[in-house]
C-alpha cells in the first residue's frame, strides 16, 4: 500500500546521511567523551564539533553557550526550572501563554504547586497569535522569566518573539523561547530574537530522537536541572551521547544549508494542499494564522465529524496524520491549542493537522487530495450532527 | 491499539443511518465532550425489526455502535434490555483501557432508544463523557 | 597499534547485535509511538516490547513498572526527587551513603539546599562497604527514602542491598537502588532486593548511550521530574527514543541470556589481572572488597604515582583505563568516593581502575601486564615521593 | 586535550632527575592537592648550569615541568626570575583551562629555587594548589 507521512511535527525520519553520520559512534568510536584514553579524547573533539554545528543553526555567539539535552522536553524543563530555582529570591512570577506546548506548561504548573509561583497565562486570539502587549502588562516586579514559543507545534502559528524578547530584554527579565517546532523549519536567530534561553530538538528536523538542546546565553545562571556527574560544563549531567549528539550536529549542518530551498519547496506544497481541501470539501476551517505560519504546517477544522476517526480512516488509505496535539495522544481532551483559540469543543475534536517533511513529494499531496474528502463523506455520512 | 474485530466494525460499520419512522431513539453524549450517539429503533411484535445509528466519536465509539446494533437486531427488548457495556466490549475482543468508557455509549444510547420506546422519561446524558470531561479539563 | 580498552565502567560499545535491531528505527520505522497512524502504532509495539525485556532481566513482574529514561542520571533523579517531592509531607529525610555515584549524591543535595530535606550519608568501611546497620541507625520518624547503590562503579563493590531492602520494608521506607553498574553484570531481581525503584543504563551493558530505566514497583507514587506530554504513562515526557528503546530492549535480552557465561570469563580474566599486577609491581593495594565485588572490576592505589599521568602513558600503549571517578573527570579531586574509604589524598590520587568487559580478551590481559609494570617505572622514576 | 608540544614534553620530558650537589631546590605543591614539583638548580657564574626536576602531577605538571627547566637553562638568574606561569603555559601552545593552574608550579618551584639558592626565606607552598583544594572539597 501507499503510505504518506504528513506528521513531521510529530517527529520526522532520521535522514539517511545524519545515520550515517552516526554509525561509527556505536559500534567503534564509542568512547565515554569525558574519559582522558583516546577512546574518550577522540569524542570530546566530535561533541565540541556537533556544538558548533548547533550554534550556527541558531547564530550563537559561542558553542559553549548550547547544552545538550535528551530532547526538547528536557530543554524546556531545564530552562523553566533552571532560571525559577535559581532566581526565586528575586521573584515567583513567570509569564508565559496559554497555546505553549506541555514541555512549558507542566513545568510552570509544577513550580505553582511545588514552589508557589504565579504563572500568567497570556492569551491568544483566534489565529493562536500572542499580542505582546498582553505580555507587557502582564510584568510585575515580581516577574523573572518570560516563556513564549516561537512556531505553535499544532496550528503552526509563527509569534512575534522579536518583539518579546524586546520587551523582556527592556524589562531586565529573563526570555525562553521554545524553538522545537522552528528550529531547521524556519530561520533562527537568537540575537535578532533577544532569546536568553532556546530549546530545540533534532528530531524534528530529521535529526535523531533522544537529543535535543538548550541555547543559554552567556552569563545566563541556571540551576542544573539533571544532577550528578559534571558533563556539560555542570550544567546538564550523564554520560554524553555521543552518537545522538553526532546526528544533532549532522542535521543541524544540513538544515543550515537547506534551509531556503527546503522552505520554498515544502511552502508551495503546502499552498496546494490548503488550496485543494477548501475546494474539495465544504464547512472547513483553517486554524492558525493565514500566512504567520511554519511553512509545513496545514491545520483544518472539519465539522461534524471526529478526530481518532478521521485518523483511523486516512490511516486506512496509508496517510498518516494528527489531531488535535500529537505528543500527548491518549488524552481524550481536544488540544488545549485550539480551545485557546476559541474553538468550540465539537470543532476542535475534528482538527486535522498535516505537517509537511523534507521528503514529501507533489505526487503526496494529489494522493491525499484525492483520499480525503471520500474519507470526510463516509465519515459525515456517520455523524449524527453533519444534516442537523 | 485496536482488536481486529474492533477494526473490522470500525471500516465497516454495520446499520448506519437514521430510521424515517422509528419507534424509538435513544442519544447519548455531547459534541462538547467529543462523542455522541444516536440510535434508532423499529420494533414489531416485542422484538427490535430494524435498528440503525448515527455516531460522531473515536474509532471504538463507531465499532461499539455498530457491533451493539448487530448484537439486538432480532431480539427481543427484554433481551435487548441485558446488553452491558461489558458484553459490548468482550464482543469486540477488547478495547484498551482508555476506550473501555466509549463501550458505555453503545448500550446507552441503545437503553435510551428501549426507554424511549417504553416511554420512560430520562433526562442523563452519558456520565462516563461527563466525568471524562471534568477530569481531565 | 594495538587498542586495548579496559574502561567497561564508564561506556561499553554498542553490541553489532544492537544496532542491527535499532537501525530500521531510524529511517524506516522512524513514527512517534504515541501516534495514531501506523507509524506510531508499530513502533508502540517494539517499545512495549522492548519494556518487557528490560522486565524480564530485573526480574519485574509487570513491564508497567519500567519506565524509560534517558539514562542513569535521569533515573536517579527521577527516583530520588520523585519520591521526595512526591511525599515530603510524610516526611523530608532521606539516608543515603558516602560512595554513591553523584547522580544520587547531586539530587540528595539539591533537596537539602533547595528543600529543606536532611540527609545522612552512612559511611562506608576500607571496602567501601555500607554497614547496614547504620542504615537502622540512621532512620528516623521523617525518613521517606533509603538509596543505596547495588554495586559501586569505582571500586566495584557490592553492597548488601538485599539487607538494606528489607530493613527498608520493615520501616515502611522507600528503597531505591542504583544497579546501573550491576544491571547487565550480574543477577538483579528486584523482588529479591526489596527495591521500590531501581535505576539501569544502557550503556554500561553493551546497549546504547542516551536510554536507561527507572523501576518504580507497581502502586508506588512518584511526582514526575521531566514535565511534558502524557508518555510512559505520564511518569515521563518527551518523544519516546524509539531506536534506543529498542536497543536497551535487545541488550537486555542479551545480557539475560550471556550472564552466566560472562560473568564466568570475566572473572577468571579478572583473577589473572589482579594476581598480575600485585606480582609485577611493588606498593599496591587493590581497593574495593576481595570478594564482594563485580566480576570486571580491577581498581589499584599505586602509589607515588598520578592518575592522569599514568592513564596518559597508558593511552600512548593504546591501553584505556580510568582513574578516580571517570563520569566527573575534569575535576582536579581525588575520588570521593576513595576517600570514603579512607584512603589518604595521595594515594586516592594515584588509583588506576582497569574493568574488563564481554569484549576483553586474555590477550589483552598479557599486553596490559607486559606494559603497566614500565609505565609504573616511568612515572615512579620522575616522581618525588619515590625513593622519599 | 593536550597540544602537541604538551604531549611531546610530556612522552620525554627534559631534565628529569635530581642534582647531588645542588645550589638551590625549590618544591612547591602538597601530595594532599595530588601536585608536588621538585627543582634542583646548579648555577655558576650567576648562570644556571644545571637543572633537573621531579614531579608528581597531571600531564600539564610534567610537561610544564619539563619545558621550564629547558627554558631557562643556560639562563642567567636574572632572566629566569623572568619566567612566568604565562610563559610557560604560551611555550606549550596553550593548556586547557583547568589546567592553567599547574603552569603555576613549575615557574614557582623555579622561583623557590632560586630564593634558595639567594638565601631568601619563602614558606608558602602552592597557593593554587590551596585554593584549587578549598574550592572542590
Ligand atoms: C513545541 C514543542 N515543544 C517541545 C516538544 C517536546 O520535544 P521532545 O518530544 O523532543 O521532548 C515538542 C514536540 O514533541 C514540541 O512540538
Ligand atoms: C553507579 C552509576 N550511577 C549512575 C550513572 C549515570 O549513568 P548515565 O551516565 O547513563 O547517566 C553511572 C555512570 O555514569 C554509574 O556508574
Ligand atoms: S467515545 Fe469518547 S473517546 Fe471514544
Ligand atoms: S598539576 Fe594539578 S591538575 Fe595539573
Amino acid at each position: 500500500m501507499k503510505r504518506v507521512y504528513l506528521d513531521n511535527a510529530a517527529t520526522t525520519s532520521t535522514a539517511p546521511e545524519v545515520l550515517e553520520a552516526m554509525k561509527p559512534y556505536f559500534t567503534e568510536k564509542f568512547g565515554n567523551a569525558s574519559s582522558v584514553h583516546s577512546f574518550g579524547r577522540e569524542n570530546r573533539n566530535v561533541v565540541e564539533d556537533a556544538r558548533e554545528k548547533v550554534a550556527d543553526l541558531i547564530n550563537a555567539d559561542d558553542s559553549a553557550e548550547i547544552v545538550f539535552t535528551s530532547g526538547g522536553t528536557e530543554a524546556d524543563n531545564l530552562a523553566i526550572k533552571g532560571i525559577a530555582m535559581k532566581h526565586r529570591d528575586e521573584g515567583k512570577h513567570i509569564i508565559t501563554s496559554a497555546c505553549e506546548h506541555h514541555a512549558v506548561l507542566h513545568p510552570c504548573e509544577y513550580l505553582e504547586e511545588y514552589h508557589d509561583f504565579e504563572v500568567t497565562y497570556v492569551p491568544v486570539d483566534e489565529h493562536g497569535m500572542v499580542d505582546q502587549k498582553d505580555v507587557e502588562k502582564a510584568i510585575t516586579d515580581e516577574t523573572i522569566l518570560i516563556s513564549v514559543m516561537m512556531a505553535n507545534n499544532e496550528v503552526g502559528t509563527i509569534q512575534p518573539i522579536k518583539e518579546i524578547g524586546k520587551i523582556a530584554k527592556e524589562n531586565n527579565i529573563y526570555f525562553h523561547t521554545d524553538a522545537v517546532q522552528a528550529v531547521g523549519a524556519i530561520s533562527v536567530d537568537v540575537n535578532e530574537l533577544n532569546a536568553d534561553l532556546l530549546s530545540l530538538s533534532a528530531h524534528k528536523f530529521n535529526g535523531p530522537k533522544g537529543i535535543g538542546a538548550l541555547y543559554i546565553r552567556k552569563g545566563t545562571k541556571i540551576t542544573p536541572f539533571m544532577h550528578g556527574g559534571a558533563q556539560e560544563r555542570g550544567r546538564r549531567a550523564s554520560t554524553e551521547n555521543v552518537p545522538a549528539i553526532v546526528g544533532l550536529g549532522k542535521a543541524a549542518k544540513v538544515a543550515l544549508e537547506e534551509l531556503e530551498e527546503k522552505q520554498e519547496k515544502i511552502t508551495k506544497l503546502r499552498g496546494k494542499l490548503i488550496k485543494g481541501i477548501k475546494e474539495k470539501i465544504d464547512e472547513v476551517t483553517l486554524n492558525g494564522h493565514p500566512t504567520k505560519r511554519l511553512p509545513n504546517n496545514v491545520n483544518f477544522s472539519i465539522r461534524y465529524i471526529e478526530g481518532e476517526s478521521l485518523l483511523l480512516n486516512l490511516d486506512l488509505e496509508g496517510i498518516a496524520a494528527s489531531s488535535g496535539s500529537a505528543c500527548t495522544s491518549g488524552s481524550l481532551d481536544p488540544s488545549h491549542v485550539l480551545l485557546a483559540m476559541d474553538i468550540p469543543h465539537e470543532i476542535a475534536h475534528g482538527s486535522l493537522r498535516l505537517t509537511l517533511g523534507k521528503y514529501t513529494t507533489e505526487e503526496e499531496i494529489d494522493y491525499v487530495l484525492e483520499k480525503l474528502p471520500k474519507v470526510v463523506d463516509k465519515l459525515r455520512a456517520m455523524s449524527p450532527l453533519y444534516d442537523q | 491499539m485496536y482488536s481486529d474485530k474492533v477494526m473490522d466494525h470500525f471500516q465497516n460499520p454495520r446499520n448506519v443511518g437514521e430510521l424515517e419512522n422509528a419507534d424509538g431513539v435513544g442519544e447519548v453524549g455531547n459534541p462538547t465532550c467529543g462523542d455522541i450517539m444516536k440510535i434508532y429503533i423499529k420494533v414489531e411484535d416485542d422484538t427490535i425489526q430494524d435498528i440503525k445509528f448515527k455516531t460522531f466519536g473515536c474509532g471504538a465509539a463507531v465499532a461499539t455502535s455498530s457491533i451493539a446494533t448487530e448484537m439486538v437486531k432480532g431480539k427481543t427488548i427484554e433481551e435487548a434490555r441485558e446488553l452491558t457495556n461489558k458484553k459490548v466490549a468482550e464482543a469486540l475482543d477488547g478495547l484498551p483501557p482508555e476506550k473501555m468508557h466509549c463501550s458505555n455509549l453503545a448500550a446507552d444510547a441503545l437503553q435510551k432508544a428501549l426507554d424511549n420506546y417504553l416511554g420512560i422519561e430520562n433526562n442523563n446524558i452519558c456520565d462516563a463523557c461527563e466525568d471524562i470531561s471534568h477530569h481531565h479539563s
